[in-house]
């Protein structure tokens, strides 16, 4: 299986675990990653606005990446990036005045977008095409013992029209964990906003969003806990710093990319979790599981 | 390949076991190659029966008449007909099976396949042989025409003098018979209505000059109407008035019938006349050309059932003689059938 | 040829102010045909009926025109006036001038034009209408009640109280519906067991009710007065003359399911009982539940059962019945719990609905009145009541409001404090809506006197929170968010219509609205009607209804069933298909479309069941062949018609 | 000055929805063109294509074919016929170079007194421009 | 999930006595929950003795116990059960 | 002090934008509060989701603009996920935003942050937040 693989910024900046322990498994599991070529920003966040088109030229630029590329479909990492080229794609599919709009405006590319790629999730990958019993099949190394809490945040689920599970109780990486032998943990909080980007100009929103949602899985016993997004992580792991500070009574928990859980069961090298960028090690856990 | 030995034994045997009344087939005319329907009763006729690419007729017409007469005789003989039928004349024995005009028992049905080729158009291989006398056409192997003529055998490619509609045939085999020769070949088709883009290309002004000129021609002889199976109304609605005067019509009945058009053959009643043909073959015309192959005219008839054909397809998912048992395109529905047209 | 005679209404200056009336019966007098040809200012009143009455009998006029209003408001008026003059009344027809033309045109000369057109074409149809007479139809003096609850229940006794014979379907082993399972009723907090047993029981002795429980209607056909109806008796594998309710076999019985009658909160076996007053009193087998039939299988009941009561060989039963009219009266369900997952229903045992907390709430419960968490059977203090789940939800649920939840919630928070007196009720809801007899001083009593706290908002997520259940809402008035540490959360679902009766509704070709609910004929003035005529609606199939209202409409439609049951005949108009044997083939195009199933197929040539046909014409246009045509309305008619109308 | 051209329309209208909405465009006062004769039939399931195109040979300049609304047929499902066969009518006529505003159908409920108003308006107005329709019509 | 009253799901136990059985699948042809299967394992006598597929399903009915030819496969209830565990220890 | 409604007040331009902009009818809000009940930064806000609805329908331009509320919307879309009138609340929010960003005014100092924290701050909280708050 070969398939277009779509980046983004902050996988080749802050989240190179999540990018590295994709890439290993992926070719564990026998799977051709494709990274587009000359890929530009997805635009980062959906611009609400019924009359902003100009924010959906960057995502729409990238999908025409796709269509130069010869595939029908992309696959995304982060959950962002996911939502927003997704939800552009489905803008201009429903809107064709919109999409005539904008590929006038790219009218230098040489082919026009005309809404047929389809924008994936690794984790529909994982679930619709390599499928979980097959990734299962895979595991050297099951996640025995593990307590893993899977938390969702906003951008996996909704609005509903995109997200891939159910948007009030999805369960698709609890199954996913289950897979790979771990031990899932549900826990209320698993789709309640970290709070996002007000991370960058009021991180104590972000920090007050922290201590509810990791204090909340740790309350159900959560040894760790898992995400897909990039910005999740940081709020989630990093400011556990300012959240100590708000907080005293807040514990620390490692926070892990679910990519990182599947590269350690297929049995990937330590080299592709990169450990040295998590805020909270989750080494000595793993350590204490018999997983590193 | 059918094998006409296959066919003449197949024949010869339901006949000696007198499970038919009769065979209707093909058999070689008087008149140069093209064939003339053969009506079989004695087993040893059967090696009169021919099968190849000029078996034009659609022979479940005769079925029509069949009923006509069995209805007036006094003790009919109530077994089948045996009739050989082609992929096309199969589907118009569904539509009449469907209507319930025939039964399933009353008809013995001797399936051939057109070899996933066609049939061929009398005009168009007479143009090619550039009036050479044509002795023999075969099927050959690679979906090609084998012909005879004075000068030897040629092969010749089908596409060039192949019916209009065996171009645009998607099932060149029957879909309903008692016994079958040859082979099942689903054809692939980039357009199976490529004979109509030329007309719905052009403007409304555009098609209406076509229209007009061809109805312009017509001279109301009804040949094709006389042609076709599903025509088999007693009485035709468009020509109560003339039809049913008889020397006991009484002034009354002649008034309670309707004018729906006149009888001279003026383009505007041509028009309604073809019009309400068109409409009432609409879920039910299974492309058979006969229509379009006996018109005196070459008024190209059969452009207007293709379009309602390829209309009924495309909105309605409905394709006509494919079911006996399926319920006709104007007596169903469904809740997402397309209304944009509608204010 | 026909001798008609046209009559032009003035209507005053409504018809004459914008059409030249004098023009159009001088042209109409013009016309073949027309021997007559008047005005006058009113033709509806008495001396206007009396001219055609005289013209009729003076210039023997066999068929009549009136130009005037939509023959909505006089057809009736005019064909009695012409019959009264000996003619049929199917000989007078109406040309519509007004509605369709004075009333919307000014141009007088256009006006004019068009009302000559309109006459024309109504007197070419007019010289071509058959006399008709009515049809008639003989009525069977039956009914069948659909549904067991309180509506079918009510309407059955009206019906058989009224001499009339009657059989009440309950597809499950008891009658009694929903009501059944409520502690208390609102406002009054009667014991709703207590006051619907003695009707359930007087609805089984009833020498007129032929009660079937465990029954479901699986084909109807026929028409007004005279339905056949099969009904499928499903075996109970319980033989209940002979079951003396010993209770041995749920001892044995190794199966536990949860109770339906208790919404889950308990079990019950295979073989059960549904509840101690369950009409009839026995025993049913759930073949779904038990591990076989077969003795081998399990057969352990059939074992202990003394009085030999179990009977493993019984058959499903087929009955055909003839009834005269029909009642829908199949209730509601409430909305599927499991699709409001941020409620965490089915997560958290504690989460309950509406029905559930009944249960919990009365005597003869679960709990036997004690109100207890269903998780560790802990008596609640704090609770929370959640109101509009599901419904006034367009975008994601039902977008109607359930109408009975405002009321039972206020019930259940005041239950609560009887209950509970150290607890609190807290309420969340959008607006209250108390619309009834005694219904607002009810809501005013629990705020007042029991303290339940309301909070104007919607409830957003329900977790489970330290054996806690966390509820996330709003107070729209203070404009505060709250959040509330439950010991237990009501949910007051919305109510649906009872599964299977869409199904049902297609049987009995009652149409339903887009929430599903049985359709009503007429808002307004049919509201216990369907479309169909002598089938009725009652209860809360038709929409979402307290007792008192479902009772009130149980016994609405049990008096329109009788205004047929009580008549011998019936009567129904005779414009209905007719077929030219000579044309048709038998093709059954006009099978297919019929609506009423009024047409087969005999010897091969169609066949018009009169009774069935309500004349629609669907069939005509089908033909190929104008084969069936309508009476009084033939293609010849509508051609001429369309002549008459093109002004040629 | 030639006088402006009258369109002759007939408009077949079901008894129970579109009947009955055009009656209540009088009932209320509305103004419409007059160039509509009404033909009431019990249900829009009941015209024939037949109809149609003796209208048209008789020599209507403009058909219009009314039921209820999907769904809302007093028959049940009178109009769902009607949509498949005048869909068909309306293919065919395009297709032999018939003016597509000729031929229309609209579904007005008896509510829709207004609609009703608004289609007749319409029609008339996108019919004056084309003038007579000769192509269908009998010559007298 | 059954909150209140006596009736509770049977709580039990099957046992199997590989040893005895003669593989003549009737516990598993017959059980109504489908709650056994054959092993793919012999047995000393050679045969495949049933296994416990699912025992979630067991309403613990005792249908095999009755069934079963050669009194290798019998189900104790939970009270008993506990006997049955202290008189084999 | 009572505010004066005027018909000019609640169809203000002011209110109409709002519409254009966020493709919501907010005549169609009940005022149930489920946005509110639901909303994750509820805490930091002066004007509860539901309210900025009504005060819309009031045509309480000044209101709106100088909300705090407006500024700690993250768009997490929860309130849109579970409207029962289907209003899409954060679109609404996120067009009062607009409406100011369009006249230029930014309300994030990106200045401010410290180059360690931008260095830390993963690319696209920087720019998300940068598209949300600068014009």
């Amino acid at each position: 299986m070969k398939i277009s693989y779509y980046p983004g910024c902050t996988l080749k900046n802050n989240a190179e675990n999540f990018e590295d322990s994709t890439l290993c498994s992926l070719k564990y599991l026998g799977v051709e990653v494709e990274e587009l070529p000359k890929w530009n920003c997805c635009g980062t966040v959906f611009s609400l606005s019924t009359d902003d088109l100009i924010h959906h030229v960057a995502s729409i630029r990238n999908l025409i990446r796709v269509k130069e590329s010869n595939s029908d479909k992309v696959m995304t990492l982060c959950a962002m990036c996911y939502n927003t080229l997704k939800r552009a794609n489905e803008r201009v599919k429903s809107d064709p005045e919109s999409l005539d709009k904008i590929n006038k405006f790219m009218y230098l590319e040489k082919v026009d977008y005309e809404g047929d790629i389809k924008v994936l999730h690794l984790l529909e990958l994982l679930k619709d095409e390599i499928k979980f019993e097959n990734v299962a099949k895979k595991v050297k190394n099951p996640i025995k013992n593990l307590k893993i809490a899977s938390y969702y945040g906003c951008l996996l689920v909704r609005p509903r029209e995109i997200g891939l599970d159910d948007i009030e109780n999805p369960t698709i990486l609890e199954n996913f964990m289950v897979a790979l032998g771990a031990v899932p943990i549900d826990f209320p909080y698993k789709t309640e906003c970290c709070g996002s980007y007000q991370t960058v100009d009021k991180p104590e929103i972000v920090a007050d969003r922290t201590y509810h949602i990791l204090t909340s899985a740790q309350e159900q016993g959560a040894e760790v806990v898992i995400v897909s997004c990039p910005l999740c992580a940081f709020n989630l792991d990093h400011r556990q710093k300012e959240t100590v500070k708000k907080h005293p009574d807040f514990k620390n928990i490692p926070i892990l990319y679910f990519t990182q859980i599947m590269a350690i069961a297929l049995g990937c090298p330590e080299e592709s979790l990169r450990f040295d960028l998590h805020f909270i090690d989750p080494k000595p856990i793993l350590n204490d599981k018999g997983l590193v | 390949m059918v094998n006409l030995e296959d066919l003449k034994k197949e024949t010869k045997k339901i006949l000696e076991e007198e499970r038919v009344k009769y065979i209707i087939g093909y058999k070689r005319g008087s008149n140069g190659l093209m064939p003339v329907p053969a009506f079989i009763k004695n087993p040893e006729d059967v090696e009169k029966l021919i099968w190849d690419p000029a078996c034009v007729y659609n022979l479940s017409r005769f079925l029509v008449d069949e009923k006509r007469r069995k209805a007036k005789e006094k003790k009919p003989d109530e077994r089948a007909v045996g009739l050989i039928v082609k992929g096309c004349d199969s589907r118009a024995l569904n539509v009449l099976l469907q209507e319930k005009f025939i039964n399933r028992d009353d008809v013995y049905i001797i399936g051939v396949s057109c070899e996933n080729t066609g049939i061929v158009d009398e005009k168009k291989l007479a143009k090619k042989l550039k009036g050479k006398k044509i002795l023999k056409i075969e099927y050959s192997e690679k979906d090609n025409f084998v012909t005879t003529t004075e000068d030897g055998k040629t092969e010749i490619s089908a596409q060039g003098i192949l019916a209009e509609r065996c171009l645009e045939c998607r099932a060149g085999f029957p879909v309903i018979y008692d016994v079958f020769l040859g082979e099942k070949a689903k054809r692939k088709l980039d357009n199976p209505c490529k004979s109509l883009e030329n007309i719905e290309n052009l403007s409304g002004e555009e098609r209406w000059a076509f229209w007009k000129e061809q109805f312009d021609k017509c001279i109301r002889c009804y040949a094709c109407r006389s042609i076709c199976p599903m025509c088999y109304c007693e009485e035709c609605v468009v020509d109560t008035i003339n039809y049913a005067v008889a020397t006991d019509t009484t002034a009354e009945e002649k008034a309670q019938r309707i004018k729906w058009i006149e009888k001279s053959p003026v383009a505007s009643e041509n028009i309604v006349y073809h019009l309400v043909r068109a409409i009432h073959l609409a879920g039910r015309c299974i492309d058979c050309g006969e229509c379009e192959r006996v018109c005196p005219l070459d008024i190209p008839i059969r452009l207007l059932n293709k379009k309602l054909e390829k209309e009924a397809r495309e909105l309605f998912g409905y394709e006509a003689g494919l079911d006996p048992d399926q319920v006709s395109l104007i007596s169903s529905f469904k809740d997402e059938d397309p209304d944009d047209f509608i204010i | 040829m026909k001798r008609t005679g046209v009559f032009i209404c003035r209507c005053g200056i409504n018809i004459a102010g914008t059409v030249d009336v004098e023009k159009v019966a001088k042209e109409l007098y013009k016309h073949t045909g027309v021997v007559h040809s008047e005005d006058y200012i009113y033709m509806c009143s008495d001396p206007g009926q009396n001219l055609i009455v005289e013209a009729i009998k003076e210039k023997k006029l066999d068929s009549v025109i009136i130009a005037c209003c939509s023959p909505t408001l006089h057809e009736t008026t005019f064909r009695n006036a012409a019959k009264s003059a000996g003619l049929n009344p199917f000989q007078c027809e109406i040309a519509n001038i007004r509605e369709q033309c004075s009333w919307v045109h000014k141009d007088m000369e256009k006006a004019t034009e068009k009302s000559i057109k309109i006459t024309r074409s109504a007197v070419e149809r007019v010289r071509r209408n058959e006399s008709l007479e009515p049809i008639s139809i003989p009525v069977t003096r039956k009914a069948l009640v659909i549904g067991g609850g309180i509506s079918g229940i009510q309407s059955a006794l009206d019906l058989a109280n009224s001499g009339f014979e009657v059989i009440l379907v309950e597809r499950s082993p008891s009658i009694g519906g929903h009501m059944i399972q409520l502690s208390e009723t609102f406002p009054t907090l009667d014991c709703s067991q207590c006051i619907l047993t003695p009707k359930m029981v007087e609805a089984s002795k009833h020498p007129k009710i032929n009660l079937m429980t465990y029954s479901e209607v699986q084909e109807i056909s026929g028409y007004v007065g005279n339905f056949k109806v099969k009904i499928l008796k499903k075996p109970t594998y319980v033989d209940p003359d002979k079951c003396t309710l010993c209770d041995e076999c749920t001892r044995v019985c190794p199966v536990v399911v949860p109770n339906e009658f208790d919404i889950g909160l308990t079990g019950r076996r295979a073989i059960y009982i549904p509840f101690p007053q369950s009409i009839p009193a026995t025993y049913t087998l759930d073949i779904k539940a038990c591990p076989g039939l077969l003795p081998i299988a399990c057969g352990k009941c059939e074992d202990v059962c003394e009085p030999n009561a179990i009977d493993f060989d019984m058959k499903p039963e087929i009955i055909e019945e003839e009834v005269g009219t029909i009642i829908a009266a199949t209730g509601y369900d409430l909305y599927e719990k499991e699709l409001m997952s941020e409620y965490g229903y089915g997560k958290y045992p504690d989460v309950l609905d509406g029905l559930q907390f009944e249960r919990l709430c009365s005597a003869s419960g679960p709990t036997m009145g004690k109100i207890l968490r269903p998780s560790d059977h802990k008596e609640p203090k704090e609770v929370v009541f959640v109101q509009c789940v599901g419904s006034r939800d367009p975008e994601l649920h039902c977008a109607y409001c359930s109408k009975i939840c405002c009321m039972y919630t206020a019930k259940h928070a005041m239950l609560f404090k009887h209950h509970v007196h150290d607890g609190q009720a807290y309420i969340f809801y959008i607006d209250i809506r108390s619309g009834g007899k005694g219904y607002e001083e009810f809501v005013q009593r629990a705020v007042e006197e029991d303290g339940v706290l309301y909070l104007r908002g919607k409830v957003s997520k329900i977790f489970g929170d330290k054996g806690k259940l966390k509820v996330w809402g709003v107070d729209t008035l203070s404009g505060k968010d709250i959040e509330i540490d439950a010991d237990m959360v009501v949910l007051a679902m919305a109510t649906r219509p009872s599964k299977g009766a869409e199904e049902l509704a297609k049987k009995l070709k009652i149409a339903i609205d887009k929430d599903g609910f049985l359709s009503e004929a007429h808002p307004k003035l049919r509201p216990v009607e369907s479309v169909t005529s002598g089938m009725f609606l009652a209860g809360a199939a038709q929409a979402p209804k307290d007792i008192p209202e479902a009772v009130a409409q149980a016994s609405g439609a049990a008096a329109k069933a009788i205004t047929i049951l009580s008549q011998e005949r019936l009567y129904h108009a005779p414009t209905v298909a007719m077929v030219n044997v000579n044309l048709c083939t038998g093709c059954e195009m006009c099978v297919h479309v019929c609506p009423y199933d009024a047409l087969s197929l005999k010897d091969g040539k169609v066949e018009v069941n009169e009774v069935l046909c309500e004349g629609c014409g669907t069939c005509s246009a089908t033909c190929l062949r104008a084969a069936i045509q309508i009476k009084n309305l033939t293609p010849l008619q509508v051609h001429e018609m369309i002549k008459a109308c093109l002004g040629g | 000055m030639a006088e402006e051209f009258e369109p002759k329309i007939v408009a077949f209208l079901c008894k129970w929805c579109s009947s009955a909405g055009s009656d209540l465009a009088g009932v209320t006062r509305m103004e419409y063109p007059s160039n509509v004769v009404p033909i009431t039939v019990m249900c829009s399931g009941s015209v024939s294509p037949l109809y149609i195109f003796s209208a048209f040979n008789k020599g209507a300049d403009g058909v219009l074919v009314s039921g209820c609304h999907p769904g809302d047929c007093h028959y049940i499902k009178g109009n769902f016929y009607t949509r498949r066969r005048i869909t068909m009518v309306k293919k065919l006529l395009e297709y032999i170079g018939l003016e597509p505003q000729r031929f229309q159908m609209s579904w007005v409920s008896a509510a829709e007194g207004t609609k009703y108003t608004q289609i007749i308006k319409d029609f008339v107005k996108e019919l004056k421009p084309l003038g007579p329709q000769t192509k269908l019509r009998r010559n007298p | 999930m059954i909150h209140f009253g006596k009736l509770k799901q049977k709580k039990g136990k099957i046992h199997i006595n590989k040893d005895r059985c003669k593989g003549c699948a009737f516990c598993v042809e017959y059980c109504p929950k489908d709650v056994l299967e054959l092993s793919e394992e012999f047995n000393i006598k050679g045969y495949h003795p049933p296994r416990i597929k699912n025992e979630d399903e067991c309403l613990y009915c005792q249908l095999c116990e009755t069934i079963c030819p050669e009194f290798a496969i019998f189900v104790t209830l939970k009270k008993e059960e506990e006997e049955v565990e202290k008189g084999e220890s | 002090m009572r505010i004066n409604l005027s018909k000019r007040k609640i169809k203000d331009i002011f209110v109409t934008k709002i519409e254009e902009i966020s493709g919501q009818n907010l005549l169609a809000c009940y005022q149930c509060g489920k946005c509110s009940a639901g909303c994750p930064a509820i805490y930091e806000m002066d004007i509860l989701p539901n309210q900025i609805i009504r005060f819309a329908q009031l045509g309480l331009k000044d209101e709106l603009l100088q909300s705090k509320s407006i500024w700690i919307c993250a768009s997490c879309l929860t309130c849109n996920a579970r409207c029962p009138k289907g209003i899409n609340i954060a679109e609404v929010i996120e067009a009062i935003r607009q409406i100011l960003l369009r006249k230029r005014e930014d309300h994030l100092k990106i200045n401010k942050l410290s180059d360690a924290e931008k260095e830390n701050v993963p690319p696209i909280a920087i720019i998300s937040s940068m598209r949300k708050f600068t014009s």
